[in-house]
């Protein structure tokens, strides 16, 4: 199969998502130019982590105006996966792609830390390849992760299903005290209400080798490439 | 020539981070009769429009496509008659 | 546009230059230097261009080594690591700017470091910080380390370069001056090397990246000046950070390099446009010729003299051949960057200036950047010394409940847990961190290798107080044993000087003696330096900063499987500490001068620095290599602030996810709280497993280096007992849980910001 | 009770890099009558006090003294009489 991974101006995931998916998931990968006008012959399209365009106004705010984002709107209208990691979720929500917006971590601060994260929902392209019950430890470094959303949002997320990762503790228990950035109910990831697009803050990409302290983000790629195989 | 000043906030109803640490901090250095601050962003546009009602239909544009997110933020400006920025 | 003013010798003095070097000016010119050239010479000959009162000094310091592939004089210095690969890096202070606005300050400093790196055609990987405070109790305090933090991880972050390390000390010292110096590390193949030099007559000069505005205008002489009331005034010297022009920069310099299109590149940092394009041919032995009127301009009216001196940010300089502009040009629009021709290199070793036409200065390159005046300053040994060091520390009170001591040291912030400040970094974007901060030193694999670099900065201010010359070698030697016990072979050094005002015969002194010791230390561990920066002028009308010379390392893991961290692996494994012997008697030969117990617990800086022997440390770092490199090693921690005490409990608790007790037995006739925390130095505490205790011994009987076994690893808590020579009886000292000695240490700092 | 609305800018002369890059932006999306973006930041203070004259005092210190540096910062504000926020 084949990944795309859109850079924008200020993108700095990207080398990070090419390489986990080139040299460990071992599958083939491009990147995407952001100007770009369509997407063609990609399996799944990654929105990386980073700062597109500095996020001088808002997260995601400018990104969203590339003109590969109109080419991945309509590549998810047809059903194509998308995942957008930390500063991609931000374009997400931006893009309308996903509902709510981000605010400010609670603290003011950025944080980077690794993260306990409960599986809410195994039935996405995303997340089948998670052992149910099996906590995920993940990396998230951001200064807006603070999901929310309005009263008319969230209450549609829980009955679909969208909520998909939360902050939990080492046993899985959600609480304010495992809540790193005052997100709405500990929300880390949620998807659409196709299941075709993701967006979450921890980066998966830095927790798929041994070396850098946890695999436990590969199974997210895996859980791609199994359903794409599968298709 | 006309600048805009354009003034965003949070709506109402979503909670403000910043303003909340910020009324914190002001508490802890001894501004008491301060009970409440919201943070906002302002944004000022130096537009070339010869018109003034064009120029408020562009900035009305520019507030809602570009500078706001209309999940999380609103906005009000004005149009001011001005050569000094 | 404003009048250029007439050059008269008040100017020139009102430019920061003497008398004397007004005069040489004239001679050199045999004119009155036009209003341009007074610029030029006043910001090439301050001391922060010309370092025309360290120059003499600082050849002291040992530079060569065969694996250095580019010493001192460059943007950055460059080492060797094999597999066509090399590592460049580089420090430097932002300290002024930090201390009046210690967001964008700190921002903008991150954002220098890193040009100094890429120009040469490195990517930047990894940042370092070395920040040093006042006491955090003061709200003014609390206020500028807060802002620094956020002002470099809100940079560096943005521009995805992990920030790694760094160190943080507070003392009353800095209460007005902080010091925030920042470090970057790159990689770079060989080939891809570039040197910032202009050469080949005909060739182009080519600016990109933003306009040029009339920011920081004299910045870089007001980086030389004491601070005061005054500057706080002046025309904003501190600029607003722009991280994600910077990426852009970066990324769109890195891509000409790529496609060799790049005779030399240069960044416009300090004096702008001045600097570099003059530096560039000085080095090239050529001339240069500038068109003013094409540079791009962001402000209206804008004169020469301010043109050639702006220091705008995120501006770079690269001389190419002219066919290849069009291919730089495409660079520029693909990363959205203004790019223009602002001149050619010519082969008459002057610099001119010109705009539409008229010249504006006409200088022999050489007058600007090789007959800069250079001052043997004289120095003299300053009075406090003799006071301070004369200290007698049987007077002091011995304390009665060591499990508090040991509570109130590990709060001590600059003990403390420095979490609170390293995950507002990003330390793993690039995924290339394998050890995180946190550790003796940070740990980089190296892509397509099976190496791995580690990196450290350190330096101890106090200890410099007390005795400069010691201090300077000490700090080199904190460095390198980091390294060591993370299991690196060092490589090479990037330092910042940071001193008080050079025109005292005290601080030339201070800064002699710290520079003296620093090439003693250098020349005994075989670590040549390689880049640096000199920061005088560190003090405010009241007192000055410590000196501290911050010493920056990095080494080379030849082998992943060397990676070695601090922290207690498992239950009954031996603990042994290597190096300076514990003498049973410590009160003979006392390392508590300068030390966090002396100054937390009985508020004192007193005595001596710790003593130092070059050939022991040599032998110890050693020792520690080999074993690590032997594998017999499960964790290796050296000795610094607090002590044997407080590097135990820091052996126990460091791994949030893995705590364990250890259990420590050790003799001893004298005072307990100089034999737990005296900051001994070359000292290395190790554990490992008991069956390979007995190579381990022969390991140390090879290298002359004494050892003692100090206890086991296991349970829940931290216990040290005292037996006394030929006695039965033994005392428990301290008897703490892990998770007490943890949260002290853990929450120190976020409770002290708390106020 | 009162209501003071400050507004913060950069400093004349002190380049204002986000405000390029969101003018760069609105070029490209062809708002081409915006010659120049400025960013700024608003504060909303709800006061207790009952004096205009003494909220101004405060709001005066408190703008000095918390919320700007005048290194790189100009602030302005106005205090109005009113019950809602
Ligand atoms: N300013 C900082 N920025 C990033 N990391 C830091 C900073 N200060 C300290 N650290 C990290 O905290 C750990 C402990 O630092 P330190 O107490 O200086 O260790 P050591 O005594 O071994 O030099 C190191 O990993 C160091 O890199
Ligand atoms: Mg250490």
């Amino acid at each position: 199969m084949r990944f795309g991974i859109v850079t924008f101006p200020g993108s700095n995931c990207d080398y990070d998502c090419y390489h986990a998916i080139r040299d460990i998931l071992g599958e083939k990968v491009d990147y995407i130019w952001h100007k770009e006008i369509s997407i063609k012959n990609f399996d799944c399209v990654i929105l990386p982590g980073g700062f597109s365009y500095g996020d001088y106004l808002r997260t995601g705010a400018i990104a969203r105006f590339s003109p590969i984002m109109q080419a991945v709107k309509e590549y998810t209208e047809k059903g194509g996966l998308v995942i957008g990691i930390c500063n991609g979720f931000q374009i997400l929500l931006e893009a309308e792609l996903l509902p709510g917006a981000m605010l400010v971590n609670k603290n003011l601060q950025f944080l980077c830390q690794t993260v306990n994260l409960k599986v809410e929902n195994y039935n996405t392209p995303f997340t089948l390849r998670c052992a149910k019950e099996r906590i995920l430890r993940i990396p998230i470094a951001h200064k807006e992760g603070n999901y929310y959303a309005d009263e008319g949002t969230w209450p549609k997320l829980k009955e679909n299903n969208q909520i998909v990762f939360r902050y939990c503790d080492e046993q899985g228990e959600i609480s304010d005290e495992a809540n790193p950035n005052g997100s709405l109910f500990n929300i880390a990831g949620i998807c659409n209400e196709k299941r075709n697009v993701l967006g979450m803050m921890p980066h998966p990409e830095r927790a798929s080798e041994a070396i850098l302290g946890s695999e436990d983000g590969r199974l997210i790629f895996e859980s791609i490439r199994e359903y794409v195989k599968k298709l | 020539m006309f600048i805009a000043n354009i003034y965003i906030t949070l709506k109402e109803g979503v909670f403000d981070p910043q303003g909340t640490i910020i009324k914190h901090s002001l508490e802890t250095l001894g501004f008491k009769e301060v009970s409440e601050v919201r943070m906002g962003k302002f944004v000022r546009l130096r537009l070339n429009h010869q018109n003034k009602e064009e120029a408020k239909k562009e900035v009305e544009q520019i507030c809602k496509k570009v500078l706001t997110n209309p999940v999380i933020e609103t906005y009000r400006f004005e149009i001011i008659d001005s050569l000094t920025f | 546009m404003i009048k250029e003013p007439k050059v008269t010798i008040k100017l020139a003095l009102q430019h920061g230059l003497t008398k004397k070097e007004y005069q040489q000016i004239r001679d050199i010119l045999r004119r009155t230097p036009t209003f341009t050239e007074l610029g030029l010479f006043s910001v090439l000959w301050s001391e922060h261009c010309s370092y025309k009162n360290s120059k003499p000094i600082l050849k002291m310091f040992l530079i060569k080594a065969p694996w250095v592939l580019q010493g001192p004089g460059e943007n950055a210095g460059i080492v060797d690591i094999g597999d066509d690969l090399a590592v460049v890096m580089k420090i430097e202070s932002h300290n002024h700017p930090s201390a009046i606005e210690p967001y964008q300050g700190a921002a903008t400093g991150i954002g220098g470091i890193l040009r100094d790196i890429f120009t040469m055609g490195a990517r930047p990987v990894a940042l370092l910080d070395p920040l040093y405070f006042g006491n955090l109790q003061d709200p003014k305090v609390r206020y500028l380390f807060a802002g620094v933090v956020s002002g470099i991880g809100d940079y560096g972050n943005c521009v995805g370069i992990p920030t790694i390390g760094g160190c943080v000390y507070f003392d009353s010292a800095y209460t007005t001056n902080p010091l925030v110096n920042v470090m970057c590390v790159g990689i770079a193949k060989h080939k891809m090397i570039t040197k910032g030099i202009a050469k080949g007559k005909g060739n182009l000069i080519v600016a990109f990246g933003n306009r040029t505005g009339r920011d920081g205008i004299h910045g870089c002489t007001f980086a030389s000046e004491e601070l005061s009331e005054e500057s706080e005034k002046k025309r904003p010297s501190v600029q607003i950070g722009d991280p994600f022009t910077k990426k852009l920069l970066l990324e769109a310099s890195l891509e000409m390099i790529e496609a060799e299109l790049v005779i030399g590149m240069q960044d416009m940092g300090a004096a702008g446009l001045t600097s570099s394009t003059i530096e560039m041919a000085g080095r090239g032995k050529s001339g240069i010729e500038l068109n003013l009127e094409k540079v791009p301009l962001r402000e209206e009216g804008m004169i020469p003299y301010e043109i050639m001196l702006s220091e705008s940010q995120e501006r770079m300089v690269v001389v190419i051949r002219p066919k290849n502009f069009s291919a730089v040009k495409k660079i520029c629009d693909k990363w959205e960057l203004n790019c223009a021709i602002i001149g050619k290199v010519t082969d008459d070793r002057k610099v001119k200036v010109k705009r539409d036409g008229k010249v504006y200065a006409e200088v022999p390159v050489k007058a600007l950047v090789d007959e800069a005046p250079v001052y043997q300053r004289k120095g003299k040994e300053p009075a406090y010394l003799k006071e301070i060091r004369n200290f007698d520390f049987s007077s002091l009170p011995e304390p009665s409940n060591y499990n508090e001591v040991l509570l109130r040291l590990l709060s001590s912030p600059t003990i403390a847990n420095k979490e609170w400040v390293f995950r507002q970094y990003d330390h793993q974007v690039r995924t290339n961190t394998i050890i995180l901060p946190g550790s003796d030193a940070a740990i980089l694999r190296i892509r397509g290798t099976n190496k791995a670099i580690a990196l450290t900065a350190d330096c101890n201010g106090r200890y410099c107080y007390l005795n400069p010359r010691k201090g300077g070698a000490l700090a080199v030697c904190e460095a390198a044993r980091n390294l060591v016990c993370s299991g690196a072979n060092p490589l090479g050094i990037t330092d910042c000087l940071n001193f008080g005002n050079p025109n005292k015969t005290s601080v030339i002194w201070q800064f002699k003696s710290v520079v003296e010791g620093m090439s003693e230390a250098c020349r005994a561990l075989n670590i040549p330096v390689i880049s640096g920066n000199v920061s005088f002028y560190n003090e405010s009308q009241t007192h000055s900063v410590y000196p501290t010379p911050v010493v920056g390392m990095v080494g080379l893991i030849e082998n992943l499987s060397y990676v070695t961290t601090p922290w207690f692996k498992d239950e009954g494994d031996v603990i042994i500490l290597i190096g300076e012997t514990i003498s049973p008697a410590p009160s003979l030969s006392p390392a508590l001068g300068g030390s966090e117990y002396l100054k937390v617990i009985h508020d004192l800086v007193k005595g001596d620095a710790p003593s130092l022997d070059l050939k022991l440390e040599k032998r110890v770092q050693k020792t520690c290599l080999e074993a690590i490199q032997k594998g017999i090693i499960k964790s290796a921690h050296d000795i610094s602030e607090g002590g044997l005490a407080c590097a135990l409990a820091e052996c126990c608790i460091m791994n949030k996810r893995k705590m364990l007790g250890a259990n420590i037995d050790m003799l001893s006739d004298d005072r307990f709280d100089f034999l737990l925390f005296s900051e001994l130095q070359s000292s290395i505490i190790l554990s490992l497993e008991e069956k390979h205790l007995s190579l381990f011994k022969k390991l140390t009987s090879e290298n002359k280096v004494s050892y003692k076994i100090l206890g086991r690893v296991g349970g829940e808590r931290l216990t040290v007992v005292r037996s006394e020579v030929g006695q039965a009886s033994r005392l428990s000292m301290i008897d703490l849980e892990v998770k007490t000695l943890s949260d002290k240490w853990r929450q120190a700092i976020e409770v002290l910001l708390k106020g």
